[in-house]
């Protein structure tokens, strides 16, 4: 059904569980629809330094979700902005059809950590 | 590589080497088209005269009372489509209940488009149809009641017979029960089941082969064809016989009933086993469906807090197959009808996961696939935003 | 005991050897239900996908043009009606001809009652569809026009691709093709054959085995599901999918395409070599069918002054297995329907008797078979109140 | 499909074909139906002496055929009038319900050839 990368990356998810010192925190989906997604970064002089999720969903949700906290590490906050489901369901080397809605959820969860990051430093300042 | 242990054998199993044994002569030998007046022709046509036999015993039916398909799917859809059709003149009302298998469901989806009404009966928490829904249901207008005999999801068995008078007593409706995850697991008689006028069947539920099933016309019970053609099985049902299928399935139902009541006893063994471990060892854990109107084989847990796709193949991957209601793995992104109408709520509903054993199942597998569920378990609930390791459920 | 010598491929055929083998597997080992999701069902879905792949590549088609059914009525069936419901919107006519299968003709006649009307177009001597007929009886409310690919009886092929063409060049109908006497037996390339939207096949009459069939529907054609439940074959044919049986279609299609050329030179040496020793020795003797265009392994003769149920079983009870289109062997009391559409006199179309021959056949089979005939229609002819001696035809 | 029974009287039908010295021929059926059925009766002083048939159709009108013209001879001429088609079906131990119609046959030929012998019969006083 999933290809080898998305089977790896369910089975070995990269960047798994809560992070300690995180900065900002997004979650998205509920447990009605079965998918829920949770990213926590760090983020530094505008850069993603560290991240890492938790994810209610199958195995195309945990997946995409590992993958995309991998490919927006290191990266600049609007870098990160700019990740799309389909460049998530590129990189994994596509999804089945019925599995595509899935990638959705990282590119929002990250969106939503991000933007709630930028409304603290708002308040901040 | 790891032991394979395949513990889904609601959803189908294998072939018994016994059954395969006595088609192949069907394949190689008897291979004539029943129709066919020949010899070659007239001996299949008797392999299928004995099989109907078979089959027939087993049931307590009369063998003109049988009629092969497809599979459980085709029976399904003949008896709602053929048995509707055939008394629609007295009414357009049918009753069946919110947790059928899909070749039901949709079958009278189909029917409620070309003008029928569909009353679809509530279930409680353990899946028991409602009787008393059922009683205030019917009128004079209801001309069909469906209803399973046992759920293939969380193994609920339903008061068949008590539905039987209910729906004699208060309406000239037939009554269809739709028994294919109970034919061969439990004993059916249908001598005793006389308000079941008509009964669907698949031999790949029985160690039979797959594309082969039956539907039970009692007698005097009116139904259309749903495949028009050649004037195979009494007319009622056109194409040439599958006979080495038909032979499969009925040396698969009769091996079966003869050692029902010994494999019975320890199925049920081997599942009171897993329940007992599973509902001891783990929090945050419910059992699915009736605590004892239950098929022999059949468990059926939902874990909170996580998913049931993911820890289905993380089961896999450790070598245990079973089966998920989840969502995800439906194409739907609904889970399974039949946990919503047992009640549960949607994330308990996605993190369901359906253990069904079978023949080759021993005490081993059972505890490997319990500790298995141990690692798996905590492994995805550790990912899932959902829990909470110090607050427990 | 004689010699058995079957004759009657047309209404079935054995399960080649090497087709058993590619079976057991599937019913010992990969035996999971192809919609699971996990290794056992996988492994399943992968091996159905490989068999839609080899039959889409025989017959030129993409895999996701063919569907599995569980046979040559199903997909006829399924065709007639899913595809005329799917276009009921732009118009309620259909055209076949007069001798369709009765999987055709009765899926028609079921319709005509729902309301569409339904046109039958004559055929000519040799069984031919009248194109001129057709041509004139094609109208913008025409939906749908279902022609055999050959007829079973008569073997007579028909002109698929002229009929395609005026098809389209006269109508928005869709066309559906019943090819189960064609498939395997004549090369079919749906790449060439464009004007086909569907067409259908059964297994066993190549040597796969019975019960499993399919349909082509070309991609972009909309068609209504006959089966409704789970979301198999596309959500467009529920049930639990027969893996032994597809896998087996696709083994056989591919041996007989491999095997076609070969083959199909040595039957029609047969055939012919029947044919002329009939027509030569014989009095008062017909072949029926198109001289040219017909079935490499296909003969039917009318003998005059009898009857060919009793011819049937007297060569029957010498060891030949063979067909007719006899009334009394229909239970209908009414001669093939084949046979006086293409003008046979009642008492002619009685004494019909259709010869087919296969993979086993030798030149000693069709020449024992002569010789039985011989003696077979004169002991008939002799009790026959019609038969003059004297007289001759 | 037939007993054992019907099979021997279609394979060696007992008094087929045409009695040269017959006095009553009587003939039913047309071959449009696919059944056609002749009697050929000698009888002297009001006794069947002999008897033969010709039959065109399936096996159960060729069995039902000869078996009626055995069960006939010997008799007088108002007992084989009392033959019935359910006196022929027992006498072969059944016919499968479709051929039950084949049965008829004989039935009505005796009685077509006993009534043009009668007339015959009329016209010689
Ligand atoms: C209760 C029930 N009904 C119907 C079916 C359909 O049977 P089949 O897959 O043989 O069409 C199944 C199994 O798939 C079932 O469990
Ligand atoms: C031309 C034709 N169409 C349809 C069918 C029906 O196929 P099946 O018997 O596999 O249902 C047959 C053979 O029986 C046939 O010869």
């Amino acid at each position: 059904m999933y290809n080898e990368k998305v089977m790896d990356y369910f089975y070995n998810p990269r960047n798994a569980g809560e992070l300690e010192d995180a900065n900002a925190v997004g979650e998205v989906g509920n447990a009605q629809c079965g998918d829920i997604m949770q990213v926590f970064l760090k983020i530094e002089d505008d850069i993603i330094e560290d991240v890492s999720f938790r994810t209610f969903g199958c195995g195309a949700a945990i997946a995409t979700s590992s993958i995309a906290t991998e490919m927006i590490k290191g990266k600049t906050v609007d870098e990160a902005l700019e990740l799309s489901n389909k460049d998530v369901i590129e990189e994994l080397g596509g999804l089945p059809p019925a599995k595509i809605h899935c990638s959705v959820l990282a590119e929002e969860a990250i969106k939503a950590a991000i933007e709630n990051y930028k409304e603290d430093e708002g308040k901040a300042h | 590589m790891h032991k394979q242990i395949y513990l889904d054998y609601a959803a189908t199993t294998y072939v018994r080497e016994e059954v395969i044994d006595a088609m192949v002569p069907y394949m190689k030998e008897i291979y004539g088209n029943p129709s066919s007046i020949h010899s070659f022709g007239q001996k299949a046509k008797q392999a299928m005269a004995d099989a109907r036999e078979q089959i027939a015993d087993v049931l307590r039916a009369k063998p003109k009372e049988i009629y092969f398909t497809s599979g459980g799917t085709e029976s399904d859809n003949w008896a709602i489509r053929g048995l509707a059709s055939a008394n629609a003149k007295k009414g357009k009302h049918i009753i069946t209940s919110s947790i059928e298998h899909p070749a039901i469901m949709n079958a009278c989806k189909q029917l409620a488009k070309q003008g029928y009404s569909v009353t679809y009966l509530d279930v409680d928490e353990f899946g028991t149809v409602d009787l008393k829904q059922l009683e205030g249901a019917l009128t004079d207008e209801t001309i069909l009641v469906s209803i399973m005999y046992a759920n293939n999801e969380i193994g609920t068995i339903e008061p068949i017979k008590e539905i039987g008078r209910i729906v004699k007593e208060n309406s000239p409706a037939v009554f269809h029960v739709d028994a294919v995850q109970a034919v061969a697991a439990v004993n059916i008689d249908l001598s005793e089941l006389s308000d079941v006028d008509a009964m669907s069947f698949s031999a790949h539920k029985f160690y039979g082969p797959k594309g082969v099933g039956g539907l039970f016309v009692r007698m005097g019970t009116r139904i259309d064809p749903l495949l028009f053609g050649g004037s195979q099985e009494r007319k009622k049902r056109a194409t040439t016989e599958n006979v080495t299928g038909i032979v499969g399935a009925a040396k698969a139902l009769t091996l079966a009933a003869a050692e029902r009541e010994q494999e019975q006893k320890r199925v049920i063994e081997l599942r009171d086993h897993l329940i007992k471990r599973v509902l001891g060892e783990f929090d945050n854990v419910r059992l699915n469906g009736h605590p004892t109107q239950r098929l022999p084989n059949n468990a059926n847990f939902s874990f909170d807090f996580i998913e049931g796709e993911g820890l289905l193949l993380r089961m896999d991957q450790k070598g245990v197959a079973a089966s998920t209601g989840s969502a995800c793995s439906t194409a739907s992104l609904e889970p399974s009808h039949v946990l919503l109408a047992i009640g549960l709520p949607h994330e308990t509903a996605h993190g369901s996961y359906r253990i069904t054993i079978g023949a080759d199942t021993t005490k081993e597998d059972i505890d490997y696939t319990v500790d298995s569920l141990q690692a798996v378990v905590t492994t995805l609930r550790n990912l899932s935003p959902l829990y909470n390791p110090n607050k427990k459920g």
